[in-house]
């Protein structure tokens, strides 16, 4: 499945523009701190309405042509910049927050196989605002993760965590790439973890 | 210009009281600064020390009470007017009844309510609860009471219809032109309705005396009597 | 230590303020979520219809209670005609103007919580497969709850301390709409009943000190876990 | 448009009302972080106390102030025999009953607030050199800037709508504690005469609205910028 | 300037305990995700107090026998995991807050040279909520620096930024490290990072 996009948005004075088509596999968006790497995902979830454009993930058509899905129906998982873990919900109801919202036949990972690889099956029963930066990013990937989406969207994912678990976590995103043949957006900015999973390379620029 | 004394009074007195004012004001006298509430309300602040010149009660009792305090110029107490209570209906009722012994009010109420103002702590109501056990009615209307906040909310009842009936002074339901008077109770089915008047211990106000003579003077008396209230 | 008479005061109050609040708690969150969120033409106009209980003294309020839910009234008429409901001298008379008069109080509580919650969140769960209202009970919901317990508090204290509106409204029967405040009222009327005024005063006091405690008890419950850590 | 007297009410409405709330404010806002923040014996109770004015009856509220601060209260002997003054049948007074009225609702309103900030900010604040107090004014009260201004609204309100408390505590003196709520209740005691209440009821109203409109305005002005972005 | 670490801390479950001496420069805190460092510089900061021990700067004591400064008194600068700008105040008064609040004759950076190498110069009329998430990062260091510290915690300063400016800030961090010498406690997952700038490393572990 591809992804194609072709979007315009103002944002206060500055105008994010981006246009390009993304094969199967992973696309990084590589690009400098405040082009619109962000708020393209935004737009890709339906967090952030374009001013004009489309966005199709496949044959599926997200926005554009009078179409524009509320964000639950575009089946997308999204590991955002900040976290934005649920702060009333223990760990572990955060995890199972999208995966209970989704039919069971269309999730792929179960909840022991996140908590396992990510390595927070201590924090399950933890309030979020006591997990480390590290923790809170791990968590929010098993969240996008166990909702058993069509669609990654991962803004800087990996960003605080140390070298041996980021490999973990790239192993288990390169399966996802490889075996569930999923349309990854992956925003980093680190040059090896981009080469290690990138299908495709778009670099944005001002 | 010089403030006239404070006069505490009750809140049913408020037009009269007012115009009685202004007359005495047109006499060359300060205008008497007039504060209208309960007369339990006012009472209290007297009790609690309020530096006031006047206090004319709705009832005895509250006099008494200030009496009791001690907080009355001696010889100053009188009694300075007199109510009679009435039986009200709204404008459009079309019932006739005539307040006397064993009267039927328990039917002309039918499963209404007759509107009064509270029998246990408003003068009204006590009158008028008064008036109907000497009539030997009382049983009957026992449980069908609305005990109003004052004699006015009690009216404000049968105005908007929400009671068939009420009992509240000649002096409010004259003034109303939503209620219409069934019948008056006979002054003797209650004990008298005297409004008391007193010059307060704490008064310093030179006109003090002076109002509350003017008052109880002819052109005074006058003045209530256009407002329904009859000589005590 | 209490007499028949005054737990039946107590018991209607607890009944009057607990319903007043409860059948509101709806409607004013709704209310504060219209202001908090949207905007639209009149906004300000219905946050001022919300404040006039407040700004009204309760008496007025009453009346205009009266005026319109009496037999005479135009709401009243149309509750008689088709419900054959009358809330004169009822309690459900003495709860709706609680209800009235705790309103203002309860939509701002909860609308100052509204409108503290991180929007970011509402726009995770959204991904996350949540509907809209999927969304508002799991997550806008719960975040605004410390606005919900004080719009409960607050409100239920205003409930029991209601006096003007209600006796004005539904007057003062003993058993229908006689709450503890209309008799302290009553005894505050009669010279040297203080005694009488003090216990029925210590009674609303105890009343509403036990709904701040069971409140305080319910925050700690839901909150105590996640309170912000030590840094 | 209006009458003189009218005017004055209005004025004397507007000059209790907007004293009351202002010197409650550092009072309340103090009683707010005091419950949000520290915790220590008698807590409850001192939650308690706040809420009384709001569960008693005015009027017994009213009383209570009538004893203590009357010419022969201690309060009011205290104040007589130490600045000279006195409450009694003063304007001074009926802002105070305001005031003790309005407390309730705008410590709740702060509370709010208070316990909705982000401390992680205050520490932030204080690594950089600001102390307790610099970081108070700087970060803690901007912050809480929502709460502050709903208490302003709703004890405004609550102020301009004050009447058991005041009608029983400094009577209905014209000129000096007749505020509109007392013009209205005496308008109300004239039969007939309910358009005189329609207009001073009307009054409050336009009083209150421009108290809200004043306040969303400057909630726009402090807030409008800093909305989150709509991600 | 040295510091002189010893503190133990218990939090919910978890022990946390170093003990270790930095010399001058820059000291980066190397550790798996959770283990502490965080917790660390919190405590060095006076954000966290510590349940026994003592923290040290040069001769002055921040905690320990007795002592504990408040954290306004400790003089440090302090990039947080987490931004923490203010979010009712413009990126302007964000960075000059603690600018502000210090001696004129203590500090060492001016507004226009920290706008100037971390290229904030468009934003500072803007409010916090409307930055990207580097963006955000950047000021956060900007507003530490100028606080005009005696020393510097800062962590993982650089997690979400590109290369270019990564190297731009690095070289700053490098001058402050060797003209000012300030001893700098510094927490990164990025093993080039921390080759470049740490004097010294340590190690910590569960
Ligand atoms: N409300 C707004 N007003 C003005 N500018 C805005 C607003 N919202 C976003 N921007 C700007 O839009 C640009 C794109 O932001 P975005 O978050 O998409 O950047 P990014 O590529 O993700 O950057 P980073 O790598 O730093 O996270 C930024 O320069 C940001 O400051
Ligand atoms: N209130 C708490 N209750 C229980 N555990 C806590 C609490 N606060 C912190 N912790 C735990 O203490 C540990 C240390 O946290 P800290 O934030 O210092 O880690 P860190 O080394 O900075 O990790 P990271 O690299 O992920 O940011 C973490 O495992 C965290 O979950
Ligand atoms: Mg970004
Ligand atoms: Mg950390």
């Amino acid at each position: 499945m591809a992804i194609d996009i072709d979007v315009e948005k103002r944002l206060g004075d500055r105008l994010i523009a981006a246009r390009f088509s993304a094969g199967p596999g992973l696309t990084a968006l590589f690009g400098p701190s405040g082009v619109g790497k962000t708020s393209i995902l935004n737009m890709v979830a339906g967090l952030l309405r374009p001013d004009r454009g489309h966005i199709r993930i496949g044959a599926r058509a997200l926005f554009g042509d009078g179409i524009d899905l509320p964000p639950e129906a575009r089946r997308i998982g999204y590991v955002f910049q900040d976290g934005r873990l649920f702060p009333h919900r223990r760990v572990r109801a955060n995890l199972v927050y999208g995966h209970d919202l989704t039919d069971p036949a269309k999730r792929w990972m179960s909840l022991d196989e996140a908590v396992d690889f990510l390595g927070i099956g201590d924090l399950l029963g933890r309030w979020p605002a006591s997990l480390s930066g590290g923790e809170a990013q791990r968590v929010a990937i098993g969240r996008a993760l166990l909702r058993g989406p069509d669609c990654l969207l991962m803004d800087e994912p990996l960003s605080s965590l140390d070298a041996a678990r980021r490999g973990d976590i790239m192993a288990v995103i390169e399966r996802i790439r490889d075996e569930l043949k999923l349309p990854i957006l992956y925003v980093s900015h680190d040059r090896a973890e981009v080469d290690r999973l990138a299908t495709s390379v778009i670099a944005l620029d001002t | 210009a010089e403030r006239g004394p404070v006069v505490l009074a009750a809140a049913s007195l408020q037009e009269s009281l007012t115009e009685a004012a202004d007359a005495w004001a047109a006499r060359g006298h300060p205008k008497p600064v007039l504060s209208f509430a309960a007369s339990s309300a006012l009472a209290r602040q007297v009790i609690a020390g309020a530096p006031a010149d006047l206090f004319l009660s709705a009832d005895e009792e509250w006099m008494d009470a200030v009496a009791k305090a001690g907080l009355l110029r001696a010889g100053t107490r009188t009694t300075l007017l007199g109510n009679r209570l009435v039986l009200i209906a709204p404008a459009a009722s079309k019932l006739r009844l005539t307040p006397a012994r064993g009267f039927p009010i328990g039917r002309a109420l039918g499963a209404g309510r007759l509107a009064l103002a509270d029998p246990a702590a408003v003068p009204a109501g006590k009158y008028a609860k008064a008036a109907l056990t000497h009539l030997g009615v009382w049983q009957a209307v026992a449980s069908k009471v609305a005990p109003a906040e004052n004699v006015r909310a009690a009216m404000a009842l049968v105005e908007r219809g929400a009671a068939p009936l009420g009992i509240v002074y000649a002096t409010d339901a004259k003034a109303s032109r939503a209620v219409r008077i069934v019948g008056t109770f006979p002054a003797a089915s209650h004990p008298p309705i005297r409004y008391p008047v007193a010059v307060l211990k704490a008064s310093r106000h030179r006109d003090a005396a002076g109002f509350r003579a003017f008052l109880l003077s002819k052109p005074g008396r006058a003045i209530f009597a256009r407002h329904g209230f009859s000589a005590p | 230590m209490l007499s028949a008479e005054e737990w039946g005061i107590v018991a209607l109050s607890l009944k009057v303020g607990g319903i007043a609040v409860l059948a509101t708690l709806p409607l004013a969150f709704a209310l504060a979520w219209l202001l908090a969120r949207r905007s639209f033409p009149g906004r300000v106009l219905l946050d001022g219809l919300v404040h006039l209980p407040l700004v009204l003294p309760p008496v007025v309020t009453g009346w205009l209670l009266l005026i319109a839910f009496g037999p005479f009234g135009p709401a009243g008429r149309w509750l008689e005609s088709w419900f054959g409901v009358s809330l004169m001298f009822r309690w459900t008379g003495a709860a709706l103007a609680a209800a009235i008069m705790a309103l203002p109080l309860m939509v701002r509580a909860m609308r100052l919580s509204i409108e503290g919650i991180d929007r970011r969140l509402e726009g995770a769960a959204r991904t996350l497969g949540a509907g809209r209202w999927h969304c508002f009970w799991t997550i806008s919901l719960p975040l605004a709850l410390p606005g919900v317990l004080a719009a409960l508090v607050l409100g239920f204290a205003r409930s029991i301390g209601e006096f003007g509106a209600t006796i004005t409204f539904v007057s003062n029967i003993p058993g229908e709409t006689r709450t503890l405040p209309l008799a302290i009222y009553s005894a505050l009327q009669v010279p040297g009943a203080e005694a009488m005024v003090t216990r029925l005063a210590l009674l609303s006091v105890a009343l509403s000190l036990g709904a701040l405690v069971l409140s305080e008890w319910l925050v700690r419950r839901t909150h105590g876990g996640r309170r912000l850590r030590g840094d």
